[in-house]
């Protein structure tokens, strides 16, 4: 089935909405979500550009004799990048909790200490 | 909520489910060089059970279990382990797969094309996914231990 | 003011990311894949493992896994650090 | 050629991290072993990279390539394979060269922690951060794949947040931190979009590999909007101003040896745009814009560095304002050389390999890349010696600070001598590399020379008023401390040598290390695929 490139135009929107959320947002948790959603949309691209049209998982247990595989590079790019993202988001959140010990908060517009 | 985790209900399914994830994630572990799966998901879904373990008995009732300092050093053990595994194969290059094909430990060669997969090959791949698993394990569970305790410390305070 | 600025850099970059994904190729049919095609059929002679992506992750792209645990190894050890007991002229 | 000089790049990632998994078991035995392990582990990394830089300078220069995992260390390609299938480290005169200023900050900054941070919670877990940091950035200045790259680039992120919010105690440092993880986290998804969206259009992910299929192909939309997140995503982590929001708040909040190891990581990112704009896209995408988005970007940074860092109060703000504005004193360098090569290609002339080399766009090119090590080695004595006067002081803000010159008299020496090299007083060598990039940028515009001099002098004046608050004056009460230990004292005087040194002998540095960085960048993009593709 011929689609275009509907699909990679999905993972972009993906990427947009959380920029949005990263950019109009002023909760620090919200903010943390929306780059969680932009490494999502990113990561989705990664796999997407890795189908081939009618191919199986690239793994040979009990496979169909001469069948056709997907590209199995994305995947292993996409598997580091989830871990990466777990590992960005774990600290970011361990910042979240320290800032709202320290500021009592969580509003970007009442944490500024650091301007100019 | 109170202070030491959830409803019986909840600990009661999480005794009988416990093990099983365990074993599931063993399984992903041990698997990784035939089946999906591998060092990293293993490890994520063992930590899971670790994690289901702290959300159903709260931070209180693992403390004898689970140690921090222990899971730390594991995870330490863990990436050593990976990193002396890569520097296995130096005499050739920084991770150079010196087992695959050897006829020793995991050295077994595997039919060309579909065949049902057998667990003595793969050369170091499997010894790496053991490696990260335990890291990757050791490591999440730390790390929800540690954010979990100190956000209470936060609440009650 | 400063929300104006970020709503232009805004819908620019999603001008810029939208321009990208419709000029890619069709989906499902991959320009080049010599070096995918490459792993597909030696992942079972070199590396001697069923699973082609764990033979890229392990073997063709080590490295990067190496650097993955890394990366995790930098969160759990920054997550401790930020949580930890803290001497008492520090607090 | 030995075993030790052909494992040299990938052991200068290897023993880093190493020495970061190992720290903090060997931390369980107490302050003593733990420091010692970490200064072996860094005097070691620095002797490696000390080797290999050595090795290539003395060599013919052709890049150096090392495959990982492979059968053969230089056999890039399986045979009958036109693309490359596994990780490779590639060494040109760039690398060896970046891989000598990161060596130099780590190891000043390493043994000036060890007094530093003798008395503070969480020794073990602040050494393994560093450790890591330092891995991070050998990554990536040495790594030939992209993807590689983007691995690299994330854990540096990570440590460098680490180490920024080290100090919980510190309500700026948590703010800091999370400001400055959200900002390095979206600069490494651009840069993995980029990766991603020409993986998809080329298959590869080696940069030699991706470098030659836009050089025949020609580069495509796709490309273009590959080339502009790369550019934006590096820009931030380098952080040039507009996108350096965190740049202050990093180097301000981390403690003072960290901040110089966070200036270090920043120039990594400079050498990886560089990297982008000479060899990905060195050919086939306008590049005499490009050149210009450089200069827009070096001029900004240039201006608004200087003029915060005239309006601070607190003396490590102030500083890290300083710091900010050298970013752009490199970028306008290297910007001018790629407009005046992008003239030259235009114009079908070859860039021949004797004739060009005192082109003035290869002058630019010497001036912006000497700043490089000029500004680490400077820089980085200007944060020692404030982690000092803060340590002795106790406060960091200049108005309450005065007469520190009457105890700390050595400290007050080290950090003349960085003040007036950064600012580019002639005997130091700051001077040396700023006037290389005056006298190229001139030809190009006087405007633009004349806005880096003016800010030059801008910031000596700067410099001027935060001396007269924290040294000169009557003596106040908080400066009842003395001199700095010799722990600290030493780094700082090996840094305040090379700031000399440098300066009296600028030619000879010029001739045996930063040309050789030059001719990679300028010359070296048909050597850089020719080493991996094979041909030339």
């Amino acid at each position: 089935m011929n689609v275009g490139s509907f699909p990679f135009i999905i993972a972009a929107l993906l990427v947009v909405f959380g920029l949005y959320a990263l950019l109009f947002k002023r909760n620090l948790i919200k903010m943390v979500i929306g780059i969680s959603l932009v490494e999502t949309g990113v990561n989705l691209f990664l796999v997407m550009v890795g189908y081939r049209s009618g191919g199986a998982a690239p793994i040979y247990t009990y496979a169909n004799a001469g069948e056709r595989m997907v590209l199995p590079t994305p995947q292993a790019l996409t598997l580091t990048s989830i871990v990466i993202g777990l590992a960005t988001t774990a600290l970011l959140l361990s910042f979240a909790v320290f800032v709202h010990r320290h500021y009592g908060t969580l509003d970007v517009r009442k944490i500024k200490e650091l301007r100019g | 909520m109170n202070q030491d985790g959830m409803s019986i209900i909840v600990r009661t399914v999480t005794r009988f489910v416990y093990g099983l994830v365990l074993v599931f994630g063993f399984y992903v572990i041990m698997h990784g060089h035939l089946t999906p799966g591998g060092g990293f998901q293993g490890g994520a879904v063992v930590a899971s059970a670790f994690a289901l373990l702290l959300v159903a008995f709260g931070a209180a009732g693992v403390k004898g279990r689970l140690s921090k300092h222990l899971l730390q050093s594991l995870e330490e053990i863990g990436a050593l382990a990976f990193l002396g595994l890569a520097f296995a194969g130096i005499g050739t290059a920084f991770f150079y797969n010196l087992l695959a094909n050897s006829g020793s430990l995991f050295g077994a060669s595997v039919a060309l094309g579909p065949n049902a997969g057998f667990l003595n090959t793969g050369g170091l791949v499997p010894l790496m996914n053991w490696a990260v698993g335990l890291k990757v394990m050791t490591g999440i569970a730390s790390i929800v231990i540690v954010m979990l305790v100190g956000a209470r410390k936060e609440e009650t305070e | 003011m400063r929300k104006a600025t970020l709503l232009v850099a805004f819908l620019f970059v999603t001008a810029f990311l939208l321009l990208a994904a419709t000029s890619m190729r069709p989906f499902g049919t991959p320009n080049d894949a010599a070096m995918d095609d490459y792993f597909i059929a030696n992942a079972q002679t070199e590396v001697a493992a069923n699973n082609v992506v764990t033979a890229v992750v392990f073997d063709y792209r080590g490295f990067d896994t190496l650097g993955e645990a890394t990366v995790l190894f930098a969160a759990v050890i920054g997550v401790l650090a930020l949580f930890r007991k803290l001497r008492e002229d520090e607090r | 050629m030995n075993a030790l000089t052909v494992h040299a790049p990938v052991l200068l990632v290897a023993v880093p991290l190493l020495g970061a998994f190992a720290t903090p078991l060997i931390g369980k035995l107490g302050r003593g072993p733990r420091d010692l392990f970490v200064g072996l582990i860094v005097a070691v990394t620095a002797a490696l990279a000390g080797l290999l830089a050595a090795d290539f300078f003395a060599s013919s220069g052709a890049p150096q390539l090392y495959v990982l995992g492979g059968k053969g260390l230089s056999l890039p390609l399986p045979s009958g394979m036109t693309v490359p299938i596994r990780i490779m480290f590639e060494v040109d005169g760039m690398s060896a060269f970046m891989t000598l200023i990161t060596a130099l900050v780590t190891l000043t900054g390493a043994y000036f922690s060890f007094s530093y941070w003798r008395e503070r919670s969480g020794g073990s877990m602040y050494y393994s951060l560093l450790l890591l940091l330092t891995d991070g950035i050998f990554g990536m200045e040495l790594t030939g794949d992209m993807f590689n790259f983007f691995v690299f680039l994330e854990i540096t992120s990570i440590a460098a947040c680490g180490l920024i919010g080290f100090r919980v105690w510190l309500k700026k440092s948590q703010e800091a931190g999370f400001k400055v993880m959200t900002l390095y986290t979206l600069s490494g998804l651009f840069v993995l979009l980029a990766v991603a969206l020409l993986y998809g259009q080329h298959g590869g992910l080696n940069i030699a590999f991706l470098a030659g299929q836009i050089g025949t192909l020609g580069a495509t939309i796709v490309d273009k909007v590959a080339l502009g997140l790369l550019l934006t995503g590096l820009a931030m982590k380098a952080g040039a101003v507009p996108l350096h929001m965190w740049a202050p708040d990093a180097y301000g909040e981390a403690p003072a040896p960290m901040s110089a190891v966070l200036v270090a990581n920043s120039q990594a990112s400079l050498y990886a745009l560089f990297r982008v704009l000479f060899t990905l896209f060195g050919v086939g995408v306008a590049l005499s814009t490009n050149g210009w988005i450089i200069i827009v970007f070096a001029m900004l940074t240039i201006f608004v560095g200087v003029t915060m860092a005239l309006v601070q109060s607190d003396i490590k703000r102030l500083i890290a304002f300083g710091a900010v504005s050298q970013i752009g004193y490199m970028l306008l360098g290297v910007g001018v050389g790629l407009v005046r090569r992008a003239s030259l290609l235009a114009g079908g002339a070859a860039l021949a390999d004797k004739a060009d080399a005192l082109d003035y766009g290869f002058v630019a090119m010497q001036g912006g890349i000497f700043h490089m090590l000029n500004d680490a080695a400077c820089i980085g004595l200007l944060f020692l010696t404030t982690g000092a006067v803060i340590r002795a002081s106790g406060t960091r803000d200049l108005n309450k600070m005065g007469g520190l010159a009457h105890r700390m008299k050595w400290t007050t020496i080290f950090f003349v001598i960085g003040a007036f090299a950064l600012a580019g007083v002639p005997p130091f060598n700051g001077f040396a590399s700023k006037l290389l990039i005056y006298e190229a940028s001139f030809k190009v515009s006087p405007f633009l020379s004349v806005i880096a001099i003016l800010s030059s002098i801008m910031l000596l004046a700067v410099f001027v008023k935060a001396f007269q608050g924290a040294f000169l004056g009557p003596r106040t009460g908080l400066s009842d401390a003395g001199e700095a230990p010799l722990g600290m004292l030493i780094p700082m005087a090996v840094l305040a040598l090379v700031v000399i040194a440098f300066g009296l002998f600028p030619g000879f540095f010029v001739d045996t290390i930063v040309t050789p960085a030059a001719r990679a960048l300028w010359f070296g993009r048909d050597a850089y695929i020719g080493a991996v593709l094979g041909g030339g």
